[in-house]
């Protein structure tokens, strides 16, 4: 038995004994904690593409903690799982690599970026709990097990979003994110409890296997959804994620990128794998797409009037999480038609999770370019910028970067994932295809409008001090732009490699079901 | 009917949560509707796990009874709980920072971001 | 309506980008060249045309303001701004109330 | 916060040292009777509560060592997740102690009983480690609340204004 079989419970246990440590490293000095903050990010990511290649070659990952063998998911005698199960399946894998990558390169950052401030050491335990709390949503195959580590994820990042705690804008956002958050992690609790009570089992294969759709399993769906929508950032309960990204330090929405995407995995676990074909009527399909087409036209119709930097690329992200579920939304309405699976859903599937990736490189690179600024020039205010290209030329270059790619301006990943969205739902309906293309015209109206206003224009008296940021924040920066890079060059590679298998495993709920279950189908 | 009673009580609970959070604008009074929305949670599970006449779950004590009540959703919910404890100490704290900060606990004077 | 839809240009491809960015900077060396052979840099045709005022010597007084960028596209759609702005309006309260009205809707219409 | 009467002072003096006595309780016995780790830590965390108001902050503050109990916290955590590693073996998490003999690895007789201390395995190890996690833990968050209000009470004046 070689070790490689431990890798889906490594990649959760590496970052949470990272976090148990971060207090003893603190105590050693500056130099160790920040060693321990990039070293520990750095061996998640690595494990996490470890368990991703492990998981291409061999089939669908099954983890049992705490059982004599690392595959006994059924005990002798049981028909359904008793243990904590850890289920890994392509997409959960590319999520892992997609969100270990961003907190790695959120960790490279925050070395330098935080290093102004007190209580390091408890940012350095958050940080990693943080990063606990997304890989865990994203390998584990136990809804209740869902729950606890979407509730890890959401106090760390609570304490994260308010931790400049002497700024009252801090403590607001927090407070707001924590009272919507929590009322949405107890709806999924709820939805869980319905789960249960139907069932008699949590672990999501048992539920899907046996799941007749009824009522409580209507209501547990809504549940599901709205709370899950929420945590992502859906119009109309959105309103939480300006605020918690403008106010928490950089490196950290980089993170929380990261983890609404884990929120977005689970909203398409529960949609796709647990209900899957039984999901019956197209309201649900419908109603994601809508909330898409929402999220993406309002979130980029209040970007383009924000003058707040984060804030308005706080508004971007909820208008790109659009474009993911409605990518995702046209998959799960093809699901049950074989037909049109192939004709349009399965690409605008593909789309949607490419988008998924490309997304969160860019996003994070953005917001930790907007950190830079913040950083070096000491505001957010747009107003208050100006001719910042003279003195930062590595942040600007990376900066152009991502916003040519949020902005799907040819040839960057964003382009290409958009392309196949708008392929797609072009079969659907038009009109959808045009509201795409309508957003992303503003979306790249907004960051020209960054551009303009930060990096161009006159040098102004009082940015003549500012100087390049330090080479720890700028690393951070170009390990995502070089997978932005990477992802644009070679997107047959990427999309053939990460996207398809995690799109297949996505469709395949019958195979989701059978890795735990057996043959017991 | 009357073993549907609990069921009851946890939507009224659940439903007092959600007016305190929709409807009051005291921080505190906000927070409460909160912990009562995880009260309603909680209570909901341990009621599904309840078996008319069952004995409690721990082997050794359980005695010479046919009938055990569910252990699982009784794990869940400590789980629940703990989680729960861990959100209201942060809930409580913030909301002392905020009226550090602002001088007041007024919801409505608290909206430094908005638009 | 249509069930497939395919540009059929694909997103990427190498020597297509490659032959049109030589285009590109092509036509960019011909525009360039086209450009007036008299300039001179260090005399009076460097300066900037600031009408007929003085050119202000700290930069941020010549730059338009991010506030005022897209000033016709706000004013045009005021109305609808002005809901928008509404919608955000700062209060936790309402914050959870959208998430709950969304949630009731869809369990209306998932039930139905 | 002021110290209470001497009455309160002597009372908690007698039952503080039976709150800690039964949390310890809870948390060693957590594997065979209801409770556990986070309950018995929840419990004798109260002491410190007991404390605070019978005696006020200015004498709980010094007499509160707040590194220790950070200490607490991280020994705490450092075992639970150690005790976990050391099941990679076999399984993250796993039982490696339970039905070996020696420490905790009694079997259990079957039918009803009174219970064998020293059985369960890992669980009771684990229990010890979440109970002194939880002590530390929630004595610190007392302590901070507590003295995020002192903060207050001190520097109040300073920003009532809204919207400044």
């Amino acid at each position: 038995m070689s070790w490689h079989v431990h890798l889906p419970a490594l990649v959760i246990a590496v970052p949470l004994l990272g976090a148990f440590i971060a207090p003893v490293a603190s105590m050693l000095g500056k130099v160790a904690r920040n060693f321990w903050l990039v070293g520990v990010s750095a061996l998640t990511a690595l494990l996490s593409v470890l368990l991703w290649q492990q998981v291409l070659t061999s089939g669908t990952a099954i983890y049992v903690m705490g059982a004599e063998a690392f595959n006994l998911s059924l005990p002798s005698g049981m028909s359904l799982p008793i243990r904590i199960i850890l289920e890994v399946d392509a997409f959960s894998a590319f999520m892992a690599v997609v969100g270990s990558i961003a907190a790695f390169a959120g960790a490279l950052f925050s070395t330098n970026y935080m290093e102004r401030f007190s209580g390091l050491d408890k940012f350095a335990a958050l940080y990693f709990l943080l990063t606990t709390g997304m890989l865990g949503m994203v390998l584990t195959g136990d809804l209740f097990n869902f729950f606890v580590f979407l509730e890890i994820a959401s106090v760390a990042s609570f304490g994260l979003v308010a931790f400049w705690r002497d700024r009252p804008e801090a403590i607001e956002a927090s407070f707001k994110y924590m009272v919507v958050s929590t009322i949405g992690a107890m709806m999924i609790l709820i939805a869980i409890a319905f789960l249960y009570g139907r069932y008699n089992a949590v672990s999501m294969a048992a539920v899907a296997n046996a799941l007749r759709l009824g009522y409580a399993e209507k209501i547990a769906l809504v549940f599901l959804i709205i709370a899950l929508a929420m945590k992502c950032g859906t119009v109309p309960m959105h309103m939480w994620t300006p605020d918690a990204y403008t106010e928490a330090p950089a490196g950290v929405t980089c993170l929380l990128i990261a983890v609404s995407q884990a929120s977005l995995y689970g909203l398409f676990r529960v949609c796709f794998s647990i209900y899957g074909a039984s999901l019956g009527s197209a309201v649900v399909p419908w109603t994601i797409i809508i909330l898409g087409v929402l999220s993406m036209f309002i979130g980029v119709s209040m970007a383009v009037v924000q003058k707040e930097i984060k804030r308005l690329m706080a508004y971007h992200s909820v208008s790109q999480i659009g474009y993911m579920l409605l990518g995702l939304g046209v998959g799960l309405l093809a699901l049950s038609d074989p037909q049109a699976m192939a004709d349009y859903g399965f690409t605008a599937m593909k789309g949607g999770i490419y988008h998924l990736i490309n997304y969160t490189m860019y996003k994070g690179l953005l917001f930790l370019t907007a950190g830079a600024l913040y950083y070096a020039a000491g505001s957010r205010n747009l107003n208050d910028l100006g001719g910042l290209a003279r003195t930062m030329p590595y942040t600007t270059f990376m900066f152009v970067i991502a916003a040519a790619a949020i902005a799907g301006l040819p040839p960057f990943n964003g382009f290409v994932s958009k392309l196949l969205i708008y392929e797609s739902t072009f079969a659907v309906y038009p009109i959808l295809s045009i509201m795409a293309l309508v957003t992303s015209v503003l979306t790249l109206a907004s960051f020209v409008k960054v551009f303009q206003t930060a990096f161009l224009g006159p040098a102004k008296a009082k940015l003549a001090q500012v100087k390049e940021v330090p080479p720890g924040m700028l690393l951070g920066m170009s390990v995502l732009t070089i997978v932005i890079i990477g992802l644009t060059l070679f997107p047959t590679w990427s999309l053939s490699n990460l996207v398809e298998p995690a799109a297949k495993a996505l469709v395949n709920q019958a195979g989701y079901i059978s890795a735990v279950i057996g043959g017991g189908l | 009917m009357i073993g549907n009673l609990p069921y009851l009580v946890v939507g009224i609970i659940f439903l007092l949560g959600l007016y305190a959070v929709l409807f009051e604008k005291n921080l505190i009074k906000i927070a409460i509707g909160v912990s009562l929305i995880e009260a309603s949670a909680n209570l909901l599970l341990i009621v599904l796990g309840y078996r008319t006449g069952g004995s409690i779950p721990v082997f050794t004590l359980a005695g010479k009874v046919g009938k055990m009540v569910l252990p699982v959703p009784q794990a869940l919910t400590l789980t629940a709980i703990v989680i729960g404890l861990a959100t209201s100490a942060l809930m409580l704290s913030l909301i002392m920072m905020l009226y550090k900060h602002y001088g007041t606990l007024d919801v409505r004077e608290i909206r430094r971001l908005r638009g | 309506m249509w069930t497939k839809v395919f540009s059929g240009f694909g997103y990427w491809d190498v020597y297509s980008w490659i032959i049109f960015f030589f285009i590109a900077s092509g036509l960019v060396l011909w525009i360039r060249s086209m450009g007036r052979s008299d300039y001179k840099k260090g005399t009076e045709q460097d300066e900037i045309f600031y009408g007929a005022n003085a050119v202000p010597e700290d930069g941020s007084e010549i730059q338009v303001p991010a506030s005022s960028a897209y000033w016709g596209f706000v004013e045009a759609l005021k109305g609808y701004y002005e809901k928008l702005a509404e919608m955000h309006s700062g209060l936790t309260n309402d914050y959870v109330g959208y998430m709950v009205v969304v949630a009731a809707v869809l369990v209306v219409l998932v039930l139905l | 916060m002021y110290s209470l009467s001497v009455i309160v002072r002597t009372i908690c003096d007698v039952f503080a040292w039976f709150l800690a006595v039964f949390g310890v309780y809870v948390i060693i016995h957590g594997h065979l009777t209801p409770g556990g780790g986070f309950q018995g830590g929840a419990v004798v965390a109260t002491l410190f509560a007991f404390l605070l108001v019978a005696y006020g902050g200015k004498k709980f503050i010094p007499f509160y060592k707040s590194n220790l109990f950070s200490w607490f916290e991280t020994v705490g955590l450092l075992l639970f997740i150690g005790t976990g590693l050391v099941g990679l073996g076999t399984t993250f998490f796993y039982n490696f102690l339970a039905g070996q003999g020696g420490l905790f690895g009694s079997t259990v007789p079957i039918g009803p009983n009174s219970g064998v201390l020293n059985s369960s395995g890992t669980i009771a190890l684990m229990n010890m480690a979440v109970g002194v996690e939880v002590i530390g833990g929630l004595s610190l968050i007392l302590y901070y609340m507590f003295k995020g209000i002192r903060l207050y009470e001190e520097s109040g004046s300073e920003e009532t204004g809204h919207d400044r």
